[in-house]
């Protein structure tokens, strides 16, 4: 067991990596089964939940092939990481489960699995390149998936995130560069003491570019101009993925560049602060008029990435811990909200305009209120789990001295019900009657049933999750 | 006699990319793209990283250039040719 | 740490037990219970509207109860919870929904940023006895909203008109009251508190007085009345505190009285409209003695309830400004309600043709007993003041001379009603500005912003990346000029 | 002098192919400037690597002075991702151009607001 422990962090990137050939070989002519790839899945939660005890005594680091850091490459499998694969899991397999087999999305799961993977290697490597692999295989594998609805908009909307996505990684890569060159070294355990001893301002230069890319990756002002676009072009399951597993991995990357460099992120926290509260603003503003649902849901990831932004950006353990929270629970339910938007598509609408928007009948109230209970959670009105993170956010931020921040979180809600009452009507009662025909009628359960369910229960543990995000935090500071 | 080698690759190195970034037909980009590649090449010679220089050489020069123009065969009955 | 799970357990544990918080507790429920009952003798509901019911009285009836800030925002997010299931099952949700729900939603958002401010600063979440000191005025505004303090008081006029009577009985049983409660319980009192009741009861009494529909009217005269409650427990005296709770619970009484007269008026009159409603006197008589003891109530005339708070609160009062503005309301609410009681009762003139089926109205009786049953409660809660809440002083209580002088003001109200109305009116409709073309020019600048901002957004990923460019830019030029 | 030399170029490099992203609306010929960037960004890694008096990290005796090795792994790694993404792109160019009949990247705006 000991030694299996020292090998997990590789092991939580091999097995889904592995997992890719076998899809792709076990899929032929855009038909499988989806227990491969569960499987997969089962495996990787498995070894999770069986070393948290573990990651609680101490992060697990592992120097992959026997090298050690500074030259090899180090993985640290920490509480941090727990708790975002954890979510990140449980989003990939509603993905698999909410994946349609007659959509023409051919190699979807393994797309689907490399992506698994990457975002896997992005949230447990220590070192700054390896990073940028990690990036680039996660990102790779996201482009394919948006493209992969194979029509017009999949296409421009791909495209529009390629040339974002990939001026994001030359951005990472010129900082990477830099950082070498001053520090002479990519471990972020052993980059904070070089990065301060360092001369001039080419070191701090390479860390903002990094810090840059992933603004971009993570979509906040004035870098977040195509994340509606990019989602609004992606099937409804692809936009869950990216605005779940994608958005999640980048932030916990974004938190080990931050809390590897500590004095850098202390004179960057005034700047860190006017991007989350623009972005706050910027997202929910731009949310109240979007025509199509997918933009909505878009634009509100911008404002809600914002508001764990402007909580870690505090810099108190507890404001980061929230923040991350936040990040987490925000994951969870905005994707059950782009799956729970697959099921417009079983009424034979292919429009996902809202004034077209409409539940197949089947099923039909059932949807109304996991929209009801999710679209709750996002405002944060209680008793479900959005309402104790967002509690939460605002609370630690305004003590750690973040005033303007912490109304501008609390106010985000009331601007975000406005439009999520629109569609909420929309759904109750459709407009258009002609479109809401009833096409092939789908007798499957909407998919987000766990990712809703969890964030009922969930809620009454919120107490216990903030702690352990809070531990997560310290070790992350501590291994500094 | 190396260094004045370096400046004049250089020098070139910056006027094919200003001609891949200016010129009115994109086919001749391309080309220009190619001859940026080997450029490239020489200069990570230079500066002794010979496997470096190997891959580009294979990737940059060969492989990348006839993708650009597979794709740019592909998509040639249109408008502006060349913005 | 805040742990949620853990303040809602001591909560339970240790409620927040205070006379004050008792009275409005038990107003709520009382009512609230009587409200239910009238609805369910009243018209069918479907079993969605009665659980929303259930949760919106029960929150409104818990909330006093509450310790520390995390389960009075929870249960403060409860009452809206509630109250929006009830809208959803209104036959005009849409409109109602978009009326109620941002507000109430803004004040939660509001109280919110509030309590962060008050817990970065006290490092607890406790609610302090004396009222908060940082975040008062984000709180302040928060409960403005909830107890529809005059230029916010939109949703309040908006949901109560437009609502089925019966709902509008319940609805009005609980918001406005927890508005009030917040300013007792979160805000230190204050002179300025007192004067701002004080203008509040006197607009929304003007305002009210150009009203020609029954419901509308009755929703500008709740705001009025609220004016009187906030003058009261927003004073820093604890005799004004007392006497602004107990007529909090008149209100709840006298109040729910008129909304169910009008409930039970209107589909016999068939018209919404005070000036065309007639003859109820000769076609009720029950009626018109509940619709006489309401009215006798809310302008304060002795022996009714109103009379009792609105005389203590004339007593102890601090400012003398607030007290005068108050006077001016008492004659305007006598006014109008003369206005109310001579078109819809006691007018000569033709009945007009019989409307006996107005939303599938069940049976008559019960509804009947429960209006007698709350004139009574009025004239009880003003004639042993003291059985109903302790803390009144001694002296609360009618006498001889009391009947007297509690007389004077009423009597001019309506006197000026059968003598000046006519100019009154119609300084009034030239003078008030409508509230709806404030809301418009709001509506129509946010529009544009809106649009600009989305303009801006073309498309061009190019014009994307420039920007992501401009940002990394701004990035280095501020690493490179921070110290 | 050469590192001097080869540093400027990089961020010359770097500006042209900036310049040429924000100003060409041609999709392929943005491709063609995101090349110039990463060529840029290769060629600053292997600088870094490099040392005016030692030899090339592959075949070395043991005591020879040589260049650094990991910057030209990371160089390795990042023309090979460089060209995979490239790939992408241009395949994706040409289903843009099949689905939209234009190679303007200023007539994507199908989506926007």
């Amino acid at each position: 067991m000991n030694s299996l422990l020292t090998e997990l962090p590789v092991l939580l990137i091999v097995i889904p990596l592995a997992g890719v050939p076998l899809l792709y070989f076990t899929t032929r002519s855009g038909r499988g089964t989806a227990l491969p790839a569960l499987a997969v899945i089962l495996v990787v939660v498995t070894l999770l939940s069986f070393s948290i005890r573990d990651a609680m005594h101490a992060p697990v680091v592992t120097a992959a092939g026997g090298w050690q850091p500074d030259l090899g490459i180090g993985l640290q499998f920490d509480l941090l990481a727990v708790a975002a694969m954890l979510v990140t899991s449980l989003i990939v397999a509603q993905a698999i489960l909410s994946h349609d087999e007659t959509s023409g999305a051919q190699h979807f799961r393994t797309l689907l699995m490399l992506l698994y993977a990457g975002s896997n290697g992005l949230m447990l490597t220590q070192d700054l390149f390896n990073a940028y692999v990690f990036i680039e295989i996660t990102s790779i594998a996201s482009y394919a998936l948006v493209a992969s609805r194979q029509d017009k908009g999949g296409f421009e909307s791909a495209f529009k995130y390629v040339v974002m996505g990939s001026f994001a990684g030359l951005l990472v890569l010129w900082g990477i560069a830099g950082l070498y060159l001053t520090t002479g070294t990519l471990d972020m355990q052993s980059l904070a003491p070089r990065f301060d001893a360092a001369q001039g301002a080419v070191p701090a230069l390479s860390a903002a570019a990094i810090i840059a890319g992933l603004l971009i990756k993570l979509g906040q002002v004035p870098f977040h101009a195509w994340k509606a676009d990019s989602l609004s072009g992606a099937s409804y399951t692809v936009s869950a993925l990216l605005s779940g597993v994608t958005t999640t991995a980048f932030f916990v990357l974004l938190l080990r560049v931050l809390s590897a460099l500590p004095s850098l992120t202390l004179s960057l926290a005034p700047v860190l602060t006017t991007i989350a509260s623009l972005s706050i603003i910027t997202g929910h503003l731009m949310a109240l008029r979007q025509p199509r649902y997918s933009r909505l849901l878009a634009y509100s990831s911008v404002a809600h990435i914002g508001y764990g932004l402007l909580a870690v950006s505090s810099g108190a353990v507890t404001a980061i811990a929230a923040g991350l929270f936040h990040i987490l629970v925000h994951a969870i339910m905005k994707s059950s909200l782009f799956f729970l938007g697959r099921s417009f598509l079983h009424t034979g609408n292919r429009s996902d305009r809202l004034e077209a928007i409409v539940f197949p009948e089947q099923y039909r109230k059932l949807h109304v209120t996991l929209y009801v209970l999710l679209a709750m959670s996002m405002i944060g009105i209680p008793p479900v789990l959005g309402f104790t993170s967002k509690w939460y956010a605002v609370l630690e931020t305004a003590r750690a001295g973040y005033h303007t921040g912490a109304v501008l979180i609390a106010l985000g809600g009331a601007v975000a019900l406005v439009y999520y009452l629109r569609v909420g009507i929309q759904l109750v009662h459709p407009g258009l009657p002609e479109l809401s025909s009833p096409g092939p009628a789908s007798r499957r359960l909407p998919v987000p049933l766990a990712g809703t369910a969890l964030i009922l229960l969930l809620a009454v543990f919120s107490d216990r999750l903030l702690a352990f995000c809070v531990q997560a935090v310290v070790q992350l500071l501590e291994a500094v | 006699m190396l260094e004045a080698a370096v400046v004049l690759l250089c020098l070139f190195l910056v006027g094919v990319s200003l001609y891949t970034v200016n010129s009115s037909s994109v086919f001749a980009a391309i080309i220009a793209m190619g001859v940026f590649s080997i450029i490239l090449t020489v200069l990570f010679v230079i500066l002794k990283a010979p496997d470096v220089a190997m891959t580009e050489a294979v990737i940059g020069a060969g492989l990348t250039t006839a993708f650009f123009v597979i794709a740019l065969d592909k998509t040639r009955d249109t408008d502006g040719g060349h913005r | 740490m805040s742990g949620i799970t853990a303040a809602v357990l001591q909560t339970v544990n240790t409620p927040h037990i205070e006379s004050g918080a008792i009275f409005v507790s038990q107003a709520i429920l009382l009512f609230g219970l009587l409200a239910l009952v009238f609805v369910a003798l009243h018209t069918r509901r479907s079993a969605l509207w009665w659980v929303g019911a259930i949760v919106h009285i029960g929150a409104g009836a818990l909330l006093p109860y509450t310790a520390d800030m995390v389960s009075f925002f929870m249960i403060w997010e409860l009452i809206t919870v509630g109250a929006a299931i009830v809208l959803v099952c209104e036959p005009d949700a849409h409109g109602l929904l978009r009326r109620y729900l941002p507000w109430q939603l803004l004040a939660a958002a509001l109280l919110l940023s509030g309590f962060a401010l008050h817990f970065a600063e006290s490092g607890s979440v406790a609610l302090p006895a004396a009222g908060v000191t940082a975040g008062r005025i984000l709180i302040g505004i928060a409960v403005a909203i909830k107890a529809a303090l005059m230029p916010l008081h939109l949703w309040m006029v908006g949901t109560y008109a437009r609502v089925r009577p019966g709902t509008a009985v319940v609805l009005s049983a609980v918001a406005t009251k927890i508005g009030v409660f917040g300013v007792y319980r979160l805000l230190p009192g204050s002179i300025s508190l007192e004067i701002l009741g004080g203008i509040m009861a006197t607009v929304a009494v003007l305002y009210a007085l150009r009203q020609n529909r029954l419901r509308p009217f009755l929703a500008f005269h709740i705001i009025s009345q609220v004016g009187y409650m906030i003058a009261g427990v927003g004073s820093a005296a604890a005799a004004a505190q007392i006497a602004g709770l107990y007529h909090l619970g008149n209100h709840i009484v006298y109040k729910g009285l008129l909304f169910m007269v009008v409930a039970l008026m209107v589909p016999m009159t068939g018209t919404p409209n005070i000036y065309s409603t007639r003859g109820m006197g000769r076609r009720s008589f029950v009626l018109t003695v509940a619709a006489i003891a309401g009215a006798l109530s809310i302008s304060g005339v002795p022996p009714f309830n109103g009379y009792i708070s609105k005389s203590l609160l004339q007593y102890s009062l601090v400012s003398p400004v607030a007290i005068h503005l108050l006077t001016i309301a008492g004659i305007g609410t006598a006014l109008s309600f003369t206005k109310f009681l001579w078109h819809g009762f006691l007018r000569p003139g033709p009945l007009p043709q019989a409307h006996d089926v107005g939303e599938g109205l069940i049976a008559r009786t019960g509804t009947r007993t429960i209006t007698v049953a709350l004139s009574l409660l009025c004239l009880l809660m003003g004639l042993y003041p003291r059985s109903f809440f302790a803390e009144l002083p001694d002296s609360a209580g009618i006498t001889q001379q009391s009947f007297e002088s509690g007389l004077v003001w009423p009597v001019v109200g309506a006197a000026l009603f059968f003598i000046l109305y006519g100019p009154i009116l119609r300084v009034l409709l030239v003078t008030l500005p409508g509230s709806t073309t404030v809301m418009n020019l709001l509506r129509s600048a946010g529009t544009r912003g809106l649009q600009l901002m989305q303009r801006q957004h073309t498309g061009d990923i190019r014009r994307y990346l420039g920007w992501a460019v401009g940002g990394t830019m701004l990035l280095w030029t501020w690493v490179l000029l921070a110290p | 002098m050469i590192v001097l030399t080869i540093g400027i170029t990089c961020i010359v490099l770097t500006g042209i192919g900036i310049y040429g992203l924000l100003r060409r609306t041609h999709m392929i010929r943005m491709v063609l400037c995101f090349n110039i960037l990463e060529a840029a960004a290769l060629l600053g890694l292997v600088l870094i690597a490099y040392r005016p008096d030692a030899r090339s990290p592959i075949l070395r005796a043991a005591t020879d002075v040589h260049v650094l090795p990991l910057p030209h792994a990371l160089a390795l790694t990042a023309i090979v991702i460089g060209a995979s993404l490239t790939a992408l792109m241009l395949t994706l160019i040409v289903r843009v151009h099949r689905s939209h009949g234009t190679v303007l990247v200023d007539k994507l705006k199908d989506w926007r607001g």
